[in-house]
């Protein structure tokens, strides 16, 4: 029917009924293209819809993620859009600049992939396995404590501190986190334990 | 999905205009740049959304950047620092350029290739890539600069206004993510509206002229400001003042064009008439011989020299 | 150059096979310019585009037949310049136009190689080419859409467009009069036009080719004397 | 912040000063906006630069950097003088009536009891007269010269407007006219709430800016009301959560702390912690002390922690300093006394001071291990990068191993806002290629140690290998698991003392709130400031009702609220003595004869009397103190200090350089440089267009915001000749950058004392790895000195000198 209209319309216009099917040999079909592909399709449609928070400032803004994949067993998710939570009652669907671009930061280059190792005097890092590299820290870090634990002070107060080996911990991973490291890190007696909160 | 043309209110290049009897709401953007903060949460959105990338440039000592519009970058914020002689207060205005998706869109009018560009009947400005030739008329028909040519596949890009997005019956990615809501969408009415309570409140905190931007030279705008300086847009990052489509491309794209189709077909049908009713202008026998005796004289002439 | 004696005829040398190469280029480029310029001039004529692949096709080349055109026409131009300059005979000619255009050529004085409406449409030709190569320098955006402000693209299109319109109109008498005067066509198909038609036409011209000598290409010569190879 | 974003809408004026709220919290700023537009709010900007939050500003005045405190002692000066002040508010629930000891005084900039060699205070002097009753004696009338109202009041008298103007380089008018919007805020019906973030908080006396800025309020009667409060804009997602959990040298979850070397055992810990109330009948959190800590030790040692060994108090490190902070811990790396360091998500190479001492205090240890979803400079401080990052790889020794982690798209918990909202998410995809969530890697370790410690046996082993690890796959503990220890669980079912058969609360379940937290072992809590947050009804961090009662921007159903869901903290001071609303329209919670009832949770009993029971019941005399006893190090008043280094001297106390409390490690100290070799103020800030070093790696950003820049007046590009765009070398006493030179209006030259000083701005958020152009970050400039109070390093106010340049290529 559009098709139809469209046609008799420019024909008309062109002047040329009898030459008709001639002109349309010749290429012309601007006019009904424009109509079947004016608007780019929706591209969220039948995403799957994943509620986060942004990283970044302490406003928290409430994010949806949207990833390919409705989640079944074979389909492998992976988000192609981030966009403001209009639910949410601070944001209320509104993000800032960086928040409009957290997909280039889940998505980025120069994201960590692989453990790497850099040794004594190297000039580049290389890569090692998680069982290689997790022995090894722990390796270190064992030695370490059991040289340096100081146990009771000079006045033989117990004081059960280890002093040599510190742990900054970061400012964006969720309480979660933060309590397991808490346990683990203070149970090895670390007092030089700091986070982010300052800078 | 296809459109049909009732879902059109214009269409570019084309003889006739598209019936006239869906009446959509118009749709408008409204910017007030009394709100903004110029974080260009608005390029990021329009860019992530896009699914265009613009390259790393360099600092240039201001903070636009890009520096300016890109077939990539279809809005920018611009910025001026300006000392108002009034208060003596310094004040920076920060604008959001890019297409104003016009009443009466220049680049519409100028352009050659037929349905490359299209007016929806919601008031968006639409370019169809698939039918842009890249002459670039559009650039100039423009009233804003706000058309770019990619170099890479030669087609035109300027803000579309989210028409995917809006066709779902969402906001445009920009105005979502303000976060300031310096930039709101609704109904041409409604921001209208909204429009004139800003307005009042400007007025109230002492910007005299404050008013809204939404130039009637075009036919008015589906994208609009509002400005504590509505008096002198140019103040803006030059803001044209008094927005028209260019005369010379009105007198191009209209007397020209017709005129120049009537004068050939006079000339084609003046040869066709002179061809039926003048004498025939032939070579006669008694032309013939005359040539052969003045060949021969000439030639013993000749001789004689 | 020279009259020749044929079988049955007498033809008179115009043109030699470069100059008609050099004005089949220009023509062919004309033409080519005139219909992918008319699908970009006039949607009713978009379809035109079609001839040349598309849309963006037409854009892409236009410009480029356009310099093929400047280049022929530039040597098509230093071959013919000095048959046109205008002298006082072709103003007397040109007063009688109307006998001319109505076939009546008894009382125009006699014309050389180039009657004064052929030179007026070289030198028309000559001016709206470059015209129309300049304002189209302007207009090509895909190279100079930087070199010129939008404004001065505004006035380039405009200008590019009355110039291409005068041209067309140039080239429709341009090629009328060829049709119109029986016996034209011959002189840019096979170089040569009949004694009968310079005579009619191109007197004086006439008159200079056959002083530089007749050549005699006739079978059986008659006994009749002075027939002798040109110097 | 004491109140919440969107609670922002119902105030009346806005003071953005020690921030820039536009810029780097954008979607919290819009409240600013909402208020203006839905109550006319009027937004006033105090920055040394013109912000882009000082473009949609109604008034905006300039200031020198680290000279707040002297333009907010104008400010407290100007309220007295015009009687400007909530008198009712500050009698009742200010400390404005008590009497302080005999012997406190202040002069020449010094504070009683000041020990120089010590760089500290004796702060014995810094208290109240106490009565016979043990109470605190008080003077209603606010008459008496030793009441803290007086001294106060004498104290701010040499903040005259001139003084300011001479200290500040605020010009007088503009001055006065924030002054007089200010003071109209102490109507009961006028709130004006105070956003402020790192432009306070990283000075040598940072917590005495903020504290400044808290006495306004508390003499406006601000706090504890809808729109008004202090509000913190904190910078990170979840610095707060980390806070709150104690990752902190000192710090044990919920704000108790380590003990200290001399508090040999659970009960001399104890002792010092307990609550003892400075007013009849006031009530406290504190009191439950102890029920918090046992509860917290149950959390960490579970089985092994009896009452036999004072639930393994002992097995807590002790300090013998006051905390191992970031500065402390690189000056001992920087001594060679570390080996060891991890940074979880953490980038010190940029973000910690003299960027110079990093680098040779990282190249000193034996192994550093960065977790990082990205690429950070920190892991690759040992890289050879030219210019950019300048080292000799061969010569450093350090084993370095950067462990991939996922990010927020991949992983699942909860972050708490600044409004001390704590919201759940979830993951959206998997982690890119091997990298792995932080509670893995730290899971992974603690089973290497445990059995390493288990075979190896080693020193003190027991707080290892007893570790609490109750979780389903001990290898890869999930993030409801610790969500519940957090909030708190009934260890051994409690029953009712009268009659057994009652059962209080049954093991294995979720506590309610930490009202139900026991000492004797039988609950255990990780965080009792969480309790409530995933309870037996299940996750309230999940929650998503947007409902709003009233319209207050409470959102009381929306996730959870430390503590006790509490959206405004002491908002029983929204309620007059008698516990009616101060203001009708902004009413929060009232007494309404038997209870407290209205829109928040009150943060004092339900049931307790008005005039029987303080509103700031964390502080042992129930209200709030302008006179803050012997709790701060540097005074018990802010008084005007210079930063440590400063374009002009102390005018105040010329002798004094920086805070006199302010600690400063000698090294640290010879490395400051003074105004004839560096003659301009320079201060470090975010730019809105990136999140700190993070978004370098994000393209888009990089888009936004390329290259490195330093922002200058046009008088000083035009006395220095440097072109806007140019190249430019900034340097101070411990490094230099080079940089683009954005030179602009939006900084204009100050007059302080007579002298022209020029401002110099650097913004961070430029490195040698991610997306942008490679460039510096400020410091690498910036001094190694900390606050008096809290060690945040001295970022805001330090002296650099400009020179036109080639840029880092030809220089």
């Amino acid at each position: 029917m559009l098709h139809e209209l469209s046609r008799r319309q420019f024909l008309k216009a062109a002047g040329a009924g009898v030459a008709g099917s001639a002109v349309a040999a010749l290429g012309f079909g601007g006019a009904e293209e424009a109509l079947a592909q004016a608007v780019r399709p929706f591209k969220l449609a039948r995403t799957t819809e994943t509620r986060n928070t942004c990283p970044y400032c302490s406003v928290a803004c409430g994010v949806i993620m949207y990833g390919l994949g409705d989640k079944s067993k074979n389909a492998h998710p992976a988000i192609i859009h981030i966009e403001g939570d209009p639910d949410h009652p601070t944001n209320r669907g509104t993000l800032c600049p960086k928040g409009a671009a957290l997909l280039d930061f889940v998505h980025s280059e120069t994201r960590t992939k692989v453990p790497q190792y850099r040794g004594p005097g190297e000039k580049a890092f290389r890569q090692i396995s998680w069982n290689e590299a997790l022995d090894r820290i722990a390796r270190l870090m064992k030695d370490d404590r059991d040289k340096n634990f100081v146990a009771k002070n000079q006045d033989g107060v117990t004081v059960n501190r280890w002093l040599t080996t510190g742990f900054l911990a970061a400012s964006a991973t969720t309480n979660e986190t933060a309590f397991l490291t808490y346990k683990v890190v203070r149970s090895l007696g670390v007092l030089a334990f700091d986070n982010q909160a300052r800078v | 999905m296809g459109l049909q043309s009732q879902d059109f209110a214009r269409i570019s290049a084309t003889t006739f205009r598209p019936p006239d009897v869906r009446h959509d709401f118009e749709v408008a953007k409204l910017i007030d740049v009394s709100k903004c903060i110029g974080c260009k949460a608005c390029q990021a959105a329009c860019l992530e959304w896009n699914n265009l990338r613009e390259e790393i440039g360099i600092n240039r000592g201001v903070y636009d950047n890009p520096h300016d519009l890109t077939e990539n970058t279809w809005t920018l914020m611009r910025f001026t620092e300006w000392e108002n002689p009034e208060s003596g207060n310094l004040e920076w205005l920060i604008r959001k350029d890019g297409c104003m998706h016009c009443a009466d869109p220049g680049c519409l009018k100028a352009c050659p290739s037929p349905g490359a560009i299209v007016q929806y009947n919601n008031g968006i400005v639409d370019f169809v890539s698939e039918n842009c030739i890249g002459c670039g008329y559009c650039v100039k028909g423009c009233p804003f600069n706000i058309p770019r040519i990619s170099q890479a596949d030669h087609k035109a890009y300027k803000c579309t206004l989210c028409s995917d997005r809006v066709s779902v019956g969402q906001a445009p990615a920009c105005a979502k993510a303000c976060p300031t809501g310096a930039i709101v969408f609704g109904t041409k009415q409604a921001m209208l509206d909204h429009a004139q309570g800003r307005v009042t409140d400007l007025k109230s905190r002492g910007f005299k002229n404050a008013g809204l931007y939404d130039p009637p030279g075009v036919g008015g705008t589906h994208v609009m400001y509002v400005l504590h300086h509505a008096d002198q847009p140019q103040l803006y990052a030059g803001l044209p003042n008094n927005p028209r489509i260019s005369q010379v491309v009105e007198l191009w794209k209209g007397l020209t064009k017709y005129a120049g189709m009537a004068v050939v077909g006079f000339a084609a049908a003046f040869a066709f008439v002179h061809a039926t009713i003048a004498r025939r202008n032939d070579v006669s026998r008694a032309e013939d011989r005359e040539a052969e005796h003045l060949i021969d004289e000439e030639a013993a002439r000749g001789r004689q020299t | 150059m020279a009259v020749r004696r044929e079988e049955g005829r007498t033809t008179v040398d115009r043109y030699p096979g470069r100059v008609r190469v050099n004005h089949w280029v220009t023509a062919i480029s004309l033409i080519l310019l005139a219909l992918s310029g008319a699908a970009l001039f006039h949607p009713s004529l978009f379809f035109l585009s079609g001839l040349f692949g598309g849309g963006s096709n037409t854009r892409a080349l236009h410009p480029w037949i356009g310099v093929v055109l400047l280049a022929s026409f530039a040597i098509l131009f230093v071959q013919m310049v000095r048959y046109n300059f205008w002298t006082k005979a072709d103003t007397k000619w040109m007063s009688h136009i109307g006998e001319a255009m109505s076939g009546r050529e008894e009382n125009l004085p006699e014309v050389g190689k180039y009657n004064g409406a052929q030179k007026i449409v070289f030198w028309l030709m000559t001016l709206l080419i470059l015209v129309l190569f300049g304002t189209g320098i302007m207009i090509w955006y895909e190279y100079f859409g930087a070199s010129f402000t939008i404004e001065q693209q505004r006035v380039g299109h405009i200008l590019h467009a009355l110039a291409a319109v005068a041209m067309l109109l140039v080239v429709i008498i341009h090629i009328y009069a060829g049709f119109y005067v029986r016996g034209t066509i011959s002189a840019m198909t096979e170089g040569k036009v009949t004694g009968g038609w310079a005579f009619r036409h191109h007197r004086l011209w006439l008159r200079q080719e056959a002083r530089e000598g007749v050549i005699d290409e006739r079978q059986v010569p008659p006994r009749h004397h002075g027939v002798g190879p040109a110097e | 912040m004491t109140n919440s974003w969107t609670d922002i809408k119902n105030t009346d004026l806005i003071i953005v000063m020690g921030g820039n709220a536009a810029e780097a919290h954008p979607c919290g700023f819009k409240w600013v906006t909402e208020a203006k537009a839905q109550r006319g709010a009027k937004l006033i900007v105090v920055d040394p630069r013109f912000t882009r939050t000082a473009s949609v500003a109604d008034f905006y005045a300039p200031i020198r950097q680290g000279t707040d405190i002297a333009f907010l002692l104008g400010v407290i000066r100007y309220c007295i003088e015009n009687d400007k002040i909530q008198h009712d508010y500050v009698r009742a629930f200010t400390n404005a009536p008590y009497l302080v000891k005999e012997g406190f005084s202040y002069q020449d900039g010094l504070f009683s009891g000041y020990d120089e060699a010590k760089r500290d205070y004796d702060r014995s002097s810094w208290d109240y007269e106490l009565g016979p009753d043990g109470y605190v004696q008080v003077d209603e009338t606010l008459q008496n010269p030793r009441c803290v109202y007086q001294l106060l009041k004498q104290h701010v008298a040499a903040y005259t407007p001139e003084m300011v103007e001479r200290i500040c380089g605020t010009p007088k008018d503009k001055y006065l006219a924030i002054c007089k919007m200010i003071s109209e805020c102490s109507a009961r019906d006028k709130t004006m709430t105070s956003m402020y973030a790192l432009g306070w908080t990283q000075h040598s006396k940072g917590s005495q800016n903020i504290r400044t800025m808290a006495m306004v309020q508390l003499m406006l009667g601000n706090i504890g009301v809808r729109g008004g409060g202090m509000n913190a804009l904190r910078g990170h997602s979840n610095i707060q959560g980390l806070t709150d959990i104690g990752l902190m040298s000192d710090l044990i979850p919920g704000y108790l702390t380590i003990p200290k070397d001399r508090e040999v055992d659970f009960t001399t810990y104890m002792s010092t912690r307990g609550f003892k109330p400075l007013r009849p009948n006031q009530m406290s959190y504190w009191q439950n002390y102890r029920k918090f800590m046992v509860s917290f030790l149950k959390s960490m040692w579970g089985p092994a922690a009896t009452a036999e060994n004072e639930f393994a108090y002992q097995w807590l490190p002790k300090l013998d300093v006051g905390g191992y902070d970031l500065l402390r811990i690189m000056d001992l790396m920087h001594q060679g006394k570390v080996n060891g360091y991890f940074c979880q998500g953490f980038n010190p190479l940029l973000s910690a001071p003299n960027r110079n001492k990093i680098t040779e205090s990282l190249s000193k240890l034996k192994f550093l291990v960065v977790m990082d979803p990205l690429q950070t400079e920190t892991a690759r401080f040992w890289k050879d990068e030219g210019v950019h990052n300048d080292v000799k790889p061969e010569s450093i020794k350090t084993e370095v191993f950067e462990l991939p982690t996922s990010c927020f798209a991949e992983d699942e918990g909860s972050l708490v806002n600044s409004g001390r909202w704590l919201q759940w998410h979830w993951p959206g995809q998997e982690p890119p290629g091997e990298a792995k969530a932080d509670t893995w890697i730290m899971a992974q370790l603690h089973m290497r140690l445990r059995e390493l410690y288990r075979k190896e046996g080693g020193a003190f082993p027991d707080p290892i290998v007893n570790l609490h690890w109750p979780y389903r796959d001990p290898q890869d503990p999930q993030p409801d698991e610790m969500a519940k220890e957090l909030n708190g669980y009934v260890v051994s079912t409690v029953t009712d003392p009268a009659d057994p058969s009652k059962v209080l609360l049954e093991k294995g379940k979720q506590v309610d709130t930490f009202g139900q937290l026991r000492d004797d072992g039988s609950t255990a809590c990780g965080c009792w400031i969480y309790s409530g947050s995933w309870t037996e009804r299940g996750n309230m961090m999940a929650r998503r009702d947007t409902s709003d009662p009233g319209n207050t921007g409470a959102y009381s159903n929306w996730a959870f609220s430390w503590p006790a869901n509490r959206r405004i903290l002491y908002n029983r001071a929204s309620a007059d003595l008698d516990g009616k609303a101060w203001d009708p329209k902004r009413k929060l919670i009232e007494w309404n004869g038997t209870a407290w009832t209205g829109y928040d949770v009150p943060d004092i009993a339900v049931n307790a009397k008005p005039r029987d029971v303080g509103p700031f019941i964390m502080n042992a005399e129930g209200s709030a103190r302008l006179f803050s006893r012997g709790l701060m190090r540097d005074g018990p008043f802010p008084a005007h200090y210079e930063p440590f280094e400063s374009p002009v001297a102390n005018v105040m106390a010329p002798k004094i350089r920086g805070n006199p409390a302010a600690r400063i490690f000698k090294d640290d100290l010879a490395a400051l440089g003074t105004s004839d070799k560096f003659p301009y103020a320079a201060t470090s800030y975010r730019l809105t267009e990136h999140f700190h070093y993070w978004t370098k790696h994000v393209w888009v950003n990089a888009v936004l915001q390329p290259e490195f820049f330093v922002e200058i007046s046009e008088q000083l590009a035009a006395e220095k000749n440097i072109q806007k765009g140019g190249w430019v070398k900034v340097s101070s006493n411990r490094g230099s950058v080079y940089a683009k030179a954005v030179v602009t209006k939006r900084i204009k030259p100050l007059i302080c004392d007579g002298k022209t000083v020029h401002v110099v701005g650097i913004p961070l958020h430029w490195g040698f790895t991610g997306a942008a152009r490679k460039g510096f970050g400020p410091n690498s400039l910036t001094p190694f000195v900390g606050d008096a109070n809290t060690d945040t390093p001295e970022f805001k106010a330090f002296l650099v000198n400009v020179e036109p340049s080639n840029g880092p290529a030809t220089s």
